[in-house]
């Protein structure tokens, strides 16, 4: 099972890239712990990160193959 | 569905320029059921941190979730509020300190309508819209803008 | 008295154009330390009333005291929000149906400060400035405004 | 005692004339007493007239020589 995990702005800096697909195989399919693997794989600042599912800010917490996961830095528009 | 409800490209590349914000005021002319415009502009601040000065900040937004949010926040606004029309335009890549990033504009029959829900825009776009900023300094450093 | 705060020319004759408007936000790109502005425009509409459709408004003055009005409204703003800058025009003469007749435009670091106060100011000049709307119909009859 | 009136839209209108000098010494030299005098002349609608002493709208009821008094309709700018 393959996602595709987007990071932005000062997120993305961190990560050193923007984009990037993850077999959830071995790292577990709950948002929990991908999100625990990539915090630890590129050491980001957790701190005020929102992460969004194909889009969606919210709930859930089961991903699905394909799934869109978005790691979100504070928002700045205006 | 009707017209004015339809998705419309909110980014535009690079700053809003007084030109475009006249350019669509004129256009409101002939729509004589119009009463109010409300108006909102965001400006890049040529703000000092520890020393260093602004210069510009470099936007990039999550487009796809982002004109979805837009998309969303013009519903909210429309079923709130008697409007006659709404447009929100934002800025991607770099706009300089003293030129507009951000033209919300909202028109109504009466002005309450109008300044009510430009308010509501903007406030929702700060929160709701995936957009990130990157201040960049005069020495080519940066840091990450956050919203307040 | 700081110079913003010294009396400003409000009127202006007949219509005020989306160029004015563009001139004035331009003006103030150089005022770097603006993260935002708030406009608020008035446009006349050709209202239906009992069949006979408004085709311009007739706008008069008690001038003197409009001034003095505009002066002590301004000095209340600027004393009330942390603005940057503070412009309003309003038409006096004949303005047609869908042209613009009030433009008021605030400036500040801030967006709150920006916006509490054009909606301030558009408040406390219907309520307090003595200006007078002839609305014109088609048929060269007319009936008096009133502000609602 | 002189004061000059002023009239202004719907208000000059009906009256016929914008200005005129009025000698207080047959009338009364109160605000109360100048109002009555003009809208009988005039026939005046005072339905939400309102009267400014000097450009100023207010509590003063006794009038002065020179005094400038402005018969004002609603106000309609915007």
């Amino acid at each position: 099972m393959k996602v595709t995990v987007k990071y932005f702005g000062a997120i993305a800096e961190q990560a050193g890239l923007h984009e990037e697909a993850i077999e959830l195989s071995e790292i577990g399919t709950s948002l929990g712990d991908l999100k625990t693997h990539c915090i630890q794989k590129y050491q980001l600042d957790d701190d005020a990160l929102q992460i969004a599912i194909n889009q969606q800010i919210g709930t859930v917490n089961t991903l699905n193959d394909g799934d869109e996961i978005a790691f979100l830095p504070p928002f700045a528009g205006g | 569905m009707s017209e004015k409800k339809k998705p419309k490209k909110v980014f535009v590349s690079g700053s809003i320029s007084p030109e475009k914000i006249a350019t669509s005021i004129a256009n409101h002319q002939v729509k004589t059921n119009i009463g109010a415009h409300s108006i909102f502009l965001g400006q890049v601040r040529a703000d000092e941190i520890d020393g260093k000065t602004v210069t510009a900040i470099d936007y990039s937004a999550y487009e796809e979730m982002a004109e979805q949010k837009f998309y969303e926040i013009r519903e909210a606004a429309f079923d709130q509020f008697d409007l006659t029309c709404m447009h929100i335009y934002h800025s991607l890549g770099e706009v300089k300190s003293g030129e507009i990033c951000l033209f919300i504009f909202t028109s109504s029959a009466h002005r309450k309508e109008a300044i009510e829900a430009c308010n509501f825009l903007v406030e929702e776009i700060k929160a709701k819209v995936p957009i990130f900023g990157k201040e960049l300094f005069e020495d080519e450093t940066h840091q990450w803008k956050v919203n307040r």
